[in-house]
């Protein structure tokens, strides 16, 4: 099994998750985040003194899926999520050893 | 005037000015969080500009003497420039009194479009917009209800007069039709009716907003008696009364449809309510003020629906709420009148109603469209969808991080903040 | 009535009337998040439902001649059944000036019971349990300590008095036994004294509560004397400094005891030490004020935790707050008080309090009981582990994703606003 | 007193009131998360010492007859001492109602000072500080400004006399010179001008205090008059129109220098505009109301910079602010008061605000370091990192996690209240 | 060693924290997250607009551990977090290469 | 890829970010956190009640990087991070199969 994490822009998440559901993906875990990279932040103004913010508010998804779903379903997130702007994300997999749904203990690919 | 009538007046006039912010709040609770701020600006900037204004002219337009005579009665003369001659304190205090409370008027009318346009109009445009628009609408207008020689105020029928005690026509009908006729200059916010993210981002600062906008209401609608007396402590009775009961009816209507009272709905219902009695609590019993509640709360809950089927974007329903809440409240006090009530007095309420909505209507409708082929009315897409704060503002809204500028709303990289390096050259050069 | 009379009263009903969603902050701050929206309607509620009643009979309850002649006092007659005959806006502007003035504790008094019950019931019970309390409970005994006739208001010792100058037994010490008797048929919320995440979401949101609690307590209380004279303006001073000195004793408290000043004990002293002077502060010197400041400080911060060592729950501390804070006021003011102050008057005002306390409880315990056995009193368990905001009111608090509807609060999937799709027809068909 | 103006000047005193909560909210949504409760704490502790002392000796040091005879007027005597033989309700109302006004005032000037120290004093200190401070700096100032006798008041050249209608020396100026000297001494937050992180940390509870501060402002202005009439008026009129411009004028100036129109700016421009027109706006017209509110509005925006380029660090610029307000108002009214306005006006402003300026510069400076010196002004290091909030107070501001208590803030482990356990031993054994 | 990721139902947190401590586990970092799944959402009603709200909160642990102890762990967390209602979670672990206490510079076994 | 997680104190995130740009470093991904471990909260006092609070905020920063500059990358933040004292956190790896950059479609280290 994989985990794909996905961080993307906020305004995506719609797209992203039809592009899921269509995919047969039907879970995922969700988090707010900020990113740091290229895209550079815009300038803040309190009070006379200006601060270049460079966290943007990004959205981070964790899904776990069959590893021979994975590659496919990087495809689908990049291309749900792309709006051809610079900071429009990363997504990357990690390998799972074991997975398990707590509520009926279920392990390996039923646990999804 | 005496004492008691100017403490009470100038108290009022007070709480009537705290309800510009608690619109605010009410608005931009409602809002997601990105463009929070520029709503509460929105509201705010009508402080500075009517504040200007009213100094300058529009104390004399709208209560200068008739400048038309009779039968005219369209504005006021210009007399009061600067507030000129106005200033023999001992034998004038109630221009001076009468003054600092309609510019509190002057100042909520245009916030209250504000809500319509939400999320998606450029901050100059709407500053622009609304200097004009109390200019050439709200100005002229509050001078046909209240003015001296305003034809609203002089229209008789069988001895009947209009009854508009507190702005149902001049505030509510006018703010609430303008604010239609820009939003279709305007058009939808990207996501209308698809997004899933379009739900109010603090309701608690919702029901804070409503709150403050309840208490000073007391004062905008007991205090239009401009005297401490009986029909003050009979407006003020029947302002709870409505509002109480407008909460119910909202209530009563969303559990029945939707099977939950909310929050929003609680909020709403009140403001509807206080927009329905506005013109009419100083000439309705308690009973008719409950009557009055009941039917605007449940109808401005079944209104804000409206902008779904008809596809007109009012973001916040200020068409839904103080469109329609108005034209129940004055039309409803036709009936409801004490002794006057009856179908004569109800056709001098909505040739009244009818007068103000199509002035207004179209006078806006004039307006966004200048503003719009002019200066542009509205934000680019990338600014709505990164948020309006952020373009216009250089702000965000919250930052609960304990590192200060973590992660929910980005953080300060350049360490130094700038008015230290090179920013001041710019001033004290 | 004069007129600065009118102005005074109307502006202060005004600002009780701040005062319930004043409460409302105050006490939903304190709660989960996930209940808050819960507890701010628990509050909001009150608004509507005594309005209505009021109009419909509540006032003549209340204020209407007494109805069972001398000696009895226990209600008033029914002659103001819908505010008829009071309508004389120029002979009898008192009455209605009154009638609003006194609306506004018809709403606040049940609202304050609701942060015992936080976080575990019917929106649906609650709210019935608001009206017949209003209607069983809070309109006789007000009738019995302010009413034309009530018996609290004639008892006589010595040509002494009882001495409850804006509420001590009629709201405070009433609603306190009132919410000790409902929780103790509610019971206590899954996790308490377990529970690590009781604790409260919003604590500016508490302090703002209390700001405006501490404002309008200065209508409710100066405005208790219907005219605006030296002892309005001894209340508003007393009003202050007891409130002050409380902030101060229960920070005192807090420190020796637990090592710091909280912002909760801060607000929590603030509204104690407004609860003592309310039945006190017109018949006590600024020392004495101070007296009945530092006390009630400090004892309602020792009576917060009652709670936990007796094992009710009694979830916002209305007992530990309003009925020791109410006692304390009411009892200390028999010695205190100027010229009457002794232990004779002490014995009235012990009368006073004990007959509240008792009537109070076995009716609000029965009214309890019977809610309880018909409707059902209480959420289910999933309801309260989820959080009441959901499950009544379909809402949720905040929301601060840009994302929209992203995280924390989760976020919405059906795209289309189903008011667009099938919703409309049931109401238009 | 008639009943009109102690109706006027009652509630004008309770609006008053809730300024300093406004400050609270205003001050502390400034703050970083972590220390923002401590920032409330600094505010509303003030209510309780400055009430407490008001009633032991305030009241009479500040406003009893001059203890020092003719040309002296340094202090009141001590004739009021807890209040004694002022209770003489029916002859002597206007003291009482004095009394509780111009509380408040002594409770809003301490509190002004909080906000120049934000996030790194200990609290112990500042209740100290307050206590001394408004022993030894505000009650004699307010004396010599407001006292019967008092030296400022009493100047005169030509006929003309000092123009402090409400506050602009004793209050503002007063304040934000204590404030400089105080942060003379406290030194720097750690991290200022290089952290990233110290940016406000809810926007709209800035607005919130703004709004607050504004409404209650007009009880602060008008209500100075101590009377219902037309100086009333104007004064409240003026208040809204400097206001008003103030907003403007730092926004205009804020759009030129940094391009965006700020939240914080149109907040902080509104603070500024009141501050200046506080001394002045009885004794000018509506446009003179609004050269000082533009030239206020500008000149604050542009003075909340020096800090960076002096180096010192007044974290939410009451310096800026209410100095720079305060001078702007006190002098420019020199020129324009109505009638009385030139050159030899102005001088007498100016020797009113520098007496003023020097004073208070003095005493506080040497009381800081007092206090530095002896129980240490500041917080180390480590609460300065982690956040007053914990330390001080312990609490935390928020906790918007729905497992209550979860992440951002922390959760509760031990999951039985102490007070359960052992801590109730500590009180009642 | 183990990096264990568990996704909870938010009310289950103080029952886990009580199962990890009796396990002997005596560090976690904790976030607040939301999930997506068969746990379908609740519908929010704002002004005539009905929304299914189809991200539920859950809270999010991440638990480094020993290899050995990896499995063992995640059927204690499973068991403290079973309500046995849909949406209880899911518990899954991944392979870590090294581990750093930042305070002292200790590497794998000795940074927990 | 590696993909390098850092749980580290609040008020270093500043240094962090300097250690990291210094080295090279242009991307990351930061979350709130809160973590539960030695570093024993501290009480809370609401109304009568104290609450022990065990869990004290932290910053969680997630890096992907190419596997040659992992462990120095490691040190580098953890060098930044130190205070010396208790609770200045943990920095993992793990191993990352497949990256992604959303923009391009860029993967491997040029996802970067
Ligand atoms: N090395 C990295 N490790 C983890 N996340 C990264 C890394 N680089 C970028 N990110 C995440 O991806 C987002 C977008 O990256 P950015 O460089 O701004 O634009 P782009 O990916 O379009 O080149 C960042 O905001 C951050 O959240
Ligand atoms: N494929 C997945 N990848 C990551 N997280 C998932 C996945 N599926 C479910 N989850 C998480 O587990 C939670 C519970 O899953 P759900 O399907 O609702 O119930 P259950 O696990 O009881 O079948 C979700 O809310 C989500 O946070
Ligand atoms: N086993 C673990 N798994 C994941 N994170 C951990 C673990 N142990 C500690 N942490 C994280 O590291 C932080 C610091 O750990 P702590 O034990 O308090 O101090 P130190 O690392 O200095 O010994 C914790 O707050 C937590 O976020």
């Amino acid at each position: 099994m994989k985990l794909i994490t996905a961080v993307i822009k906020p305004h995506r998440m719609d797209e992203v998750k039809d592009a899921l559901q269509a995919f047969g993906v039907h879970g995922m875990t969700v988090t707010e985040a900020s990113g740091y990279g290229r895209q550079r932040g815009h300038t803040e103004v309190y009070r006379g003194a200006e601060y270049t913010v460079d966290l943007v508010p990004k959205t981070r998804l964790e899904i776990l899926v069959e590893d021979e779903d994975a590659e496919q379903l990087i495809d689908v997130i990049v291309k749900a999520a792309r709006t051809g702007k610079i900071g429009d994300g990363k997504v990357w997999s990690v390998p799972v050893e074991s997975a398990v749904r707590v509520r009926t203990g279920d392990r390996g690919p039923d646990a999804l | 005037m005496e004492a008691a009538d100017i403490a009470f007046v100038v108290i009022c006039a007070a709480m009537v000015m705290l309800m510009t912010p608690g619109l605010a709040f009410f608005y931009g609770g409602m809002i997601r969080v990105k463009s929070a701020l520029n709503m509460l600006m929105m509201c705010f900037i009508t402080m500075g500009i009517s504040s200007v204004l009213w100094v300058l002219y529009g104390w004399s337009v709208a209560f200068g003497t008739d400048v038309n005579g009779e039968g005219g009665g369209l504005f006021g003369n210009f007399d009061f420039i600067g507030f000129q001659g106005m200033l023999d304190l001992d034998n004038t205090p109630e221009l001076l009194t009468i003054a600092v409370f309609q510019l509190m008027f002057a100042v909520l009318t245009p916030a209250l479009i504000s809500g319509a346009l939400a999320e998606r109009v450029k901050f100059s445009a709407w500053a622009l917009f609304v200097a004009v628009w109390v200019s050439i609408v709200y100005f002229p207008v509050a001078h046909w209800v209240w003015g001296e020689g305003g034809w609203i105020g002089g229209l008789e029928i069988d001895g009947r007069e209009v009854i508009d005690f507190a702005g149902g026509t001049a505030v509510h009908i006018n703010a609430g039709i303008a604010a239609l006729a820009a939003v279709l200059v305007i058009g939808k916010r990207i996501g209308f009716k698809k997004d899933s993210g379009m739900r109010p981002h603090n309701l608690p600062m919702v029901l804070l907003g409503a709150a403050l906008l309840w208490f000073g209401w007391f004062g905008f609608n007991a205090g239009s008696e401009l005297a401490a007396n009986g029909t003050a402590a009979l407006m003020a009775l029947n302002t709870m009364v409505a509002t109480g009961t407008a909460v119910l009816g909202w209530l009563i209507y969303e559990r029945l449809r939707y099977g939950a009272y909310t929050t929003l709905g609680a909020a709403s219902g009140a403001i509807g309510g206080l927009v329905a009695i506005t013109p009419a609590g100083a000439d309705v019993t308690p009973m008719g003020a409950m009557a009055i509640g009941l039917v605007s709360g449940a109808a401005c809950a079944w209104a804000v629906g409206l902008k779904y089927k008809l596809g007109y974007d009012d973001s916040l329903d200020v068409v839904g709420v103080h469109l329609v809440g108005g034209l129940i409240g004055t039309l409803m006090v036709g009936f409801l009148a004490i002794e006057v009530g009856g179908f004569a007095q109800f056709v001098l309420q909505a040739i009244a109603a009818g007068a103000v909505l199509v002035y207004s209507f179209v006078v806006t409708l004039l307006l966004a469209l200048a503003i719009k082929h002019t200066i542009g009315f509205r934000a680019d897409e990338d600014a709505e969808l990164t948020g309006l704060d952020q373009v216009y503002h250089a702000e965000s809204g919250y930052d609960f991080s304990q590192s200060g500028g973590g992660s929910a709303a980005g953080s300060a990289g350049d360490r130094i903040p700038a008015a230290t390096q090179t920013g001041d050259k710019k001033v004290d050069a």
